[in-house]
């Protein structure tokens, strides 16, 4: 094809460049992946003296018998229920603000992106000071001001009702300007014309919304949702900071238990076994985006 | 672009330096966990006072973080990457002598460090027949509590076991205080702890009810952690939380900011505690849930890997830590039981008439219940921590109870009943 | 109206950070006392107290030498390794490259929390635990990057390179001297998101580093904020320092960082 | 100054297209070779091949008689100026300058020297400092001939270097190339699709079509006698007015069929074509070019043409008149195909007055008349 007039030099050189890629990701992706997939057909623990054995498929048979893991991936899917609309509402809601001639507007973008970039165990961290219990906790002194003094201070992170919504509206805090930043990118490729042609044609504000600028983020709406929904799926360190999966399994998650099976209690071969659960989950989401992303046939 | 090479390689090479960094004289590694400042404190005191003290061995101290520290530990006995010396946290030491990953210290240390060890401390340390733990320490555990406080409200003080509160007693007690107090919440669990703790801290709540984690014959936990006991014991300690009578203790100051009247902590508070009541500190038994007060023992102690480079450097190091003034040391730092009678009969807080003697009587009175001397300790651990966790947060108490025993007796099937082995390596 | 509402959202932005600062002038006991009313930002009484326990307590410094040493490291040696990757993915020939393309692309559905188990089990089995190579090294090839810098070097104008090669260079120099300098705003991209995920990065470091010597931040607070006696003023100046390299960098580079991010959307 | 041969060169891609196919030339070491062709025909293509970017399929590529195939583009010796000029535009104009030599090591002294004087020769001298997105198109067409000539390469390749500059800026500067070619003597190989540039430039000019080489030979020799109809209407504007025909000999002399009408053949013409007598009454292809028309008063009657006129163009000094002579005329492409009844172009100088539609007499000169096969290819000669 095109390229080096038969040239060695080139082809050695290409081989070269991409060997350390390839090379890393073949020793620290591909490998590690399908070792994954072969612990979790054994019964192999870390630093146990017993021979491993093959187990067929007991792993995956006492994964979903388990009411906590169940409830793990329940947890997962709630969390993405919640997170994946209220985000990528929220990220247009904010992203639509800004896109407006706005006073500051650049002190309000930094503003809402910042958490984006700090790390989440900081912001783990930081939450449980909000969610403190007790009246002078934040989040209890917000609620019993807001509702006029009819809120009674509880333990956020302890209450089975409330650990979990309590990890969503952190989590959306963290990446809610993630989302806004491409949207916001979005908005502003959608050509000037376009609205001003459905001014010209008698559109209302509603309206322009409607038929400009919601097809015109279809793309950039679809794979926000799609990221976050995978990032819902990886729901890891608030997890293990905040709540340690409790109470009663309320915000376990599926990597959370992986990490607890693999690392805590050295059950490798139940950990992968849940990793590949959880590798066919995020294929899933990716093949939806896929169909979601193709171009519209006739349907809508 | 060369100098970029270069550039990247010093990068690389700098990211590389991994272990074992510098190339001095034959070293001990010794691992010992992240707990409190004074304990953090002493160990390095000692670490330097034996560097200096001879010339031939250099102690490293690495400190790890309790949270992970036995996840961290296990690993690294996979990896074959263990130190010379390290801390376990008492029962998690069979298990590692399972797995063959430590050498026994019978033949290590002077028969006369041996001799004075406390039995409990010995008893813990031993597995099939060999030594292959010291602690330098054991721990105690009781209900500390605010005595001006307590007497407000006409409460009896107990100085022994035997005269333990009764269950009834203790609400009745746990009642009044909570009506005299703004929030309600009187009693701290140190539910702001994590991991290890509830086990040490709660099983001997089971054992006092009549039931145990597992059958210690059997190892089996069906049909003893999920006994009608037990349910009816655990079910009681979550009704204290569920009428809020247990302060949450974020902060972690809630008997010392004078919250709570009576804290259920072990002997390492005493120190805090002490600076922050003074005399109106008092300690107290557990409460006797029907057959006797019971109480928790063991803590940290020493153990060698098997693949320790250099064994007897570890023993000399561990022998420096067993002497009495270093037992003394750590013991004032930590408020532990001295691990020797010698060290205790010097200490001031567990000699006769000490303010902490109730737990030198319990270690010796047969009132402390080691936690399951079995490699499948981790694993009823973890099961019984979540138990706790499901239980606290208002979980039904049978149902978490019967999940845990299933969860520890399949883990004892999976490894065909923890055959004894002689380990990998 | 648009204006109000946006302070309104920002105040909500701002509270929690301004907590964390004014937190960590405070001593340790009053920080949850007045966390629940305006005197949680207030700074009366402060010092810098605690960030002299964060620094002796933890080791606060080891960790931030540790977490820099780590992600520069990827950062550097990953904008070497994948841009050279997506080079030789985008303009040259050789034997696999279509297929090996394909495989890298199917690499980028792989997160990494799909794989921790079982390297995590590796390198655990290799004694390979506790290192800055552990944490740095299977970080650095990224299927991601190397995407990012496929497409960004096949928009680049073909002729540079031809007039490149041309007048003497060799495919090393050629990518050296014309291609990466014209691709600065993709080296930029991908720097700024290896950065934030490796200074974030908790789950790997959590399971692979023991002790403070080659743990990196994350692992760092979140051991701290377990370590009895917990002092709030403490963690939260832990928490401030930890927070002050990536804000920092953010506002110098806040247009790539935006970008960076907004790109990877549009293309991602 | 390299003297440059092509043996049977062939390229096909991948997709199983050819660039080029069996093409052979040689360049003379100092000539200025010019390649034209329509857009896609091969010769970017080809001086890929010999710029080293691309390699060939078949055939070799001999420098001064040694074959290059297998060197790399660093290893030819050869300098490029490309269609948009590839200034690399992280780089001053004096290091776009320097970058061949420093590829090439030479000393830190000798480069700036170099440049130094390069800079001066085009003028270039004020703007060194300035990065390539400060130039104007000129100028940065002037760094790129700098950057390849800075370095005296065996060979220089230029691949459509004027086509992004306006109308009165090329003509300018291709003088200017003109110049510095044959100044510094260096083989050149010119590529466009401009063939006024092609003539007006190249010593000879190669014509290529879909990867073939056409022909070769100096601009008149290609312009007066086109070895096929395709050159035949690819050079000059309007191209050569391609019809059918049949050439017969009667007692009027040898005649030529224009549209039905029996026109007066030169004797040049005849001279020019011994073969012609075998040919006669044989279905042929005739060229005349446009200037090949001329105002009726200044031929005898029998060499006049009647013919409508469809369409007028007034170009100031001269006049183009599209007339519909009632000829078949052929596509220049493949000498044949349908028949169609194009208008044939004439250019007569001055200002013709007469409106389309009208019908015109004119006068019909055969002396530069080419003749074709009907497969397109010249009649031998």
């Amino acid at each position: 094809m095109r390229g080096g007039g038969g040239d060695r030099l080139h082809r050695h050189a290409a081989a070269a460049m991409a060997a350390p890629a390839l090379a890393g990701l073949a020793l620290f992706v591909a490998l590690p992946f399908v070792a994954a997939v072969v612990l979790s057909f054994t019964d192999q623990r870390l630093g146990s003296p017993l021979a491993s054995r093959f187990v067929g498929w007991e792993q995956y048979r006492r994964l979903l018998a388990d009411p906590l893991f169940r409830r793990a991936i329940a947890n997962n899917l709630s969390f993405a229920a919640v997170v994946v609309p209220v985000q990528t509402g929220a990220a247009l809601g904010l992203a639509l603000l800004l896109n407006r001639r706005l006073a500051g507007r650049a002190i309000f973008r930094a503003l809402f992106f910042l958490p984006v970039v700090f790390p989440m165990a900081l912001v783990a961290v930081v939450w449980v000071v909000i969610y403190a219990p007790g009246p002078s906790g934040p989040m209890n002194a917000l609620l019993a001001a807001a509702t006029g003094g009819a809120w009674s201070p509880r333990d956020f992170l302890h209450d089975p009702a409330w650990a979990m919504p309590a990890l969503i509206l952190l989590s959306i805090w963290q990446g809610v300007g993630f989302q806004m930043v491409v949207l916001l990118a979005g908005l502003q490729a959608i050509p000037a014309e376009l609205y001003e042609a459905a001014v010209v044609d008698g559109a209302s504000p509603w309206g322009r919304f409607l038929h400009v600028t919601l097809p015109g983020l279809r793309s950039p709406l679809i794979f926000v949702a799609v990221v976050t929904a995978i990032l819902a799926f990886r729901l890891f360190d608030q997890v293990r900071i905040m709540t340690r999966g409790g109470p009663n399994g309320a915000t376990t998650t599926v990597i959370f238990e992986a990490v607890a099976a693999a690392f805590d209690r050295q059950e490798v071969a139940r950990g992968a076994a849940i990793t590949v659960i959880f590798f066919l989950l995020v294929v899933a989401i990716t093949a939806a985006q896929r169909r979601l992303l193709r171009p519209r046939g006739v349907a809508r | 672009m060369r100098y970029r090479l270069i550039l990247l390689l010093a990068v690389l090479a700098l990211a590389c330096r991994d272990h074992h960094g510098g190339g001095r004289t034959p070293d001990i590694e010794v691992w010992f966990h992240t707990g409190q400042p004074g304990e953090q404190r002493t160990i390095e005191a000692q670490v330097a006072r034996f560097n200096a003290g001879q010339d031939e061995i250099t102690v490293h101290l690495t400190l790890l973080p309790e949270g992970s520290y036995n996840a961290q530990v296990q690993a690294a006995a996979a990896a074959g990457a263990l130190p010379d010396l390290l801390e376990l946290d008492g029962p998690f030491l069979y298990r590692y002598v399972w797995q063959g990953a430590l050498r026994p210290l019978d033949d290590l240390l002077p028969a006369t460090t041996l001799a004075g060890l406390l039995p409990s401390l010995r008893t813990q340390g031993t597995c099939g027949g060999h030594l292959y733990g010291v602690g330098s320490f054991d721990s105690g555990l009781g209900l500390w509590g605010d005595r001006a406080t307590l007497a407000a409200v006409g409460a009896r003080l107990p100085v022994t076991s035997g005269a333990a509160w009764s269950a009834e007693e203790m609400e009745g007690i746990l009642d009044r205080l909570a009506a005299a107090d703004p929030d309600g919440a009187v009693l701290d669990l140190k539910l702001n702890y994590a991991g290890e703790w509830f086990t040490y801290a709660f099983s001997p709540l089971l054992q006092s009810a009549g039931a145990d984690l597992i059958d210690r014959t059997t190892g089996r936990a069906g049909g003893t952690l999920d006994s009608p006991a037990a349910v009816a014991a655990l079910t009681r300690l979550q009704g204290w939380i569920r009428r809020g009578r247990v302060d949450p203790n974020l902060d972690d100051a809630a008997f010392t900011g004078r919250r709570v009247a009576l804290s259920w902590v072990g002997h390492w508070e005493y120190p805090r505690y002490h600076a922050a009541l003074g005399d109106d500190l008092v300690l107290l038994p557990l409460p006797d849930f029907g057959h006797g007060s019971r109480t928790g023992e063991g803590s940290w102690q020493w153990a060698i890997p098997a693949a320790s480079r250099s064994p007897e450097g570890a023993a000399a190091f561990l022998a420096f830590l067993l002497r009495p003034e270093e037992v003394g040391a750590m013991a004032a730092a930590n408020g532990g039981v001295p691990a020797t009678g010698a060290a205790i009969a010097r200490s001031p807080l567990y000699r006769p008439g000490g303010p902490l003697r109730l737990f030198v009587a319990q270690l010796t009175g047969g009132v402390a219940v080691p936690r399951p001397r079995t490699p499948a300790y981790p694993v009823i651990t973890a099961a019984f921590q979540r138990c706790f966790d499901d239980l606290r947060n208002g979980g039904d108490v049978h149902a978490a109870l019967a999940r845990a025993a299933a969860a520890i007796d399949r883990d004892l099937a999976d490894n065909r009943g923890y055959p004894p082995t002689r380990g990998r390596r | 109206m648009a204006w109000v509402a946006a302070c309104g959202l920002a105040l909500v932005y701002v509270a929690p950070v301004a907590m964390m600062v004014a937190g960590s002038l405070k001593p340790d006991a009053r920080v949850l006392a007045e966390a629940g009313s305006w005197r949680a930002i207030s700074l009366a009484g402060a010092s810098l107290a605690n960030y002299r326990d964060a620094f002796i307590r933890v080791d606060l410094g080891r960790s931030l030498l540790n977490s820099l040493v780590i992600t520069t490291s990827v950062v550097i040696l990953g904008l070497g390794v994948n841009s050279l990757a997506g080079y030789a993915f985008a303009r040259m020939t050789w034997r696999g490259r279509g297929w090996l393309f394909a495989a890298v692309t199917a690499l980028m559905v792989l997160p990494f929390e799909a794989i921790a188990v079982p390297l995590f089990y590796g390198v655990s089995l290799l004694g390979w635990r506790d290192s800055y190579s552990v944490q740095i090294l299977p970080f650095v090839a990224n299927a991601f990057s190397i995407y990012l810098f496929y497409t960004f070097f096949l928009g680049l104008p073909r002729e540079l390179e031809e007039a490149a090669r041309v007048d003497g260079a060799g495919p090393w120099r050629t990518f050296v001297e014309v291609v990466a300098p014209n691709a600065r705003p993709c080296f930029a991209t991908v720097a700024i998101l290896t950065f934030l995920t490796q200074w974030g990065s908790y789950l790997w470091p959590l399971m692979v580093t023991g002790g403070p010597r080659v743990r990196p931040l994350p692992v760092a607070i979140a051991a701290f904020y377990t370590l009895p006696p917990r002092a709030w003023g403490d963690i939260l100046a832990f928490g401030v320092v930890m927070a002050a390299p990536v804000v920092l960098l953010f506002l110098l580079f806040q247009r790539a960082f935006v970008r960076g991010v907004a790109t990877t959307g549009v293309k991602g | 100054m390299a003297r440059v041969e092509l043996n049977g060169v062939a390229k096909r891609f991948a997709d199983g297209s050819w660039g080029v196919r069996d093409l052979s030339l040689t360049v003379e070491a100092g000539e200025l070779l010019v390649v034209v062709g329509p857009s896609g025909s091969g010769k970017s293509t080809l001086l890929r091949l010999l710029a080293g970017l691309e390699g060939v399929s078949g055939g070799e590529i001999r420098f001064d008689g040694e074959v290059v195939n297998d060197r790399s583009p660093q290893g030819r010796n050869v300098a490029m100026v490309f269609q948009n000029y590839a200034l690399y535009p992280h780089m001053s104009v004096r290091a776009n300058l320097a970058f061949p030599l420093r590829m090439r090591r030479l000393a830190r002294r000798e480069i700036a020297t170099k440049v130094k004087q390069v800079a001066a020769t085009l003028g270039l001298t004020e703007l060194l400092e300035r990065k390539p997105a400060q130039l104007s198109g000129g100028q940065r067409q002037r760094v790129a001939m700098g950057r390849a000539l800075v370095r005296d390469p065996g060979l220089f390749l230029m691949d459509e270097p004027l086509s992004n500059l306006d109308a009165r800026l090329r003509a300018e500067i291709r003088t200017e190339i003109a110049a510095v070619v044959r100044r510094t003597g260096i083989t050149t190989i010119y590529v466009t699709h401009d063939q006024v540039e092609a003539v007006t430039l190249g010593d000879r000019v190669a014509v290529v079509r879909a990867g073939i080489l056409q022909q070769v030979g100096p601009p008149e020799a290609l312009y007066r006698r086109p070895a096929n109809t395709f050159v035949a209407a690819f050079l000059g504007t309007p191209g050569m007015n391609l019809f059918r025909t049949v050439v017969r000999r009667g007692e009027e002399g040898v005649t030529l069929d224009l549209g039905g009408r029996r026109l007066p053949l030169a004797p040049e013409a005849v001279a020019a074509y011994p073969d012609l007598d075998r040919r006669l009454g044989e279905p042929l292809i005739a060229g005349l070019r446009p200037e090949a028309f001329v105002a009726a008063d200044t031929v005898s009657a029998a060499s006049r043409i009647e013919a409508r006129l469809t369409a007028v163009e007034h170009l100031g000094h001269e006049t183009l008149l599209y007339l519909d002579a009632g000829v078949e005329t052929v596509d220049p492409e493949t000498g044949g195909g349908a028949p169609t009844r194009r208008p044939l172009a004439a250019r007569l100088p001055g200002l013709v007055r007469a409106p389309a539609g009208d019908t015109l007499s004119l006068g019909v000169t055969t002396e530069k008349l080419a003749l074709f096969c009907p497969d397109g290819g010249a009649l031998r000669g």
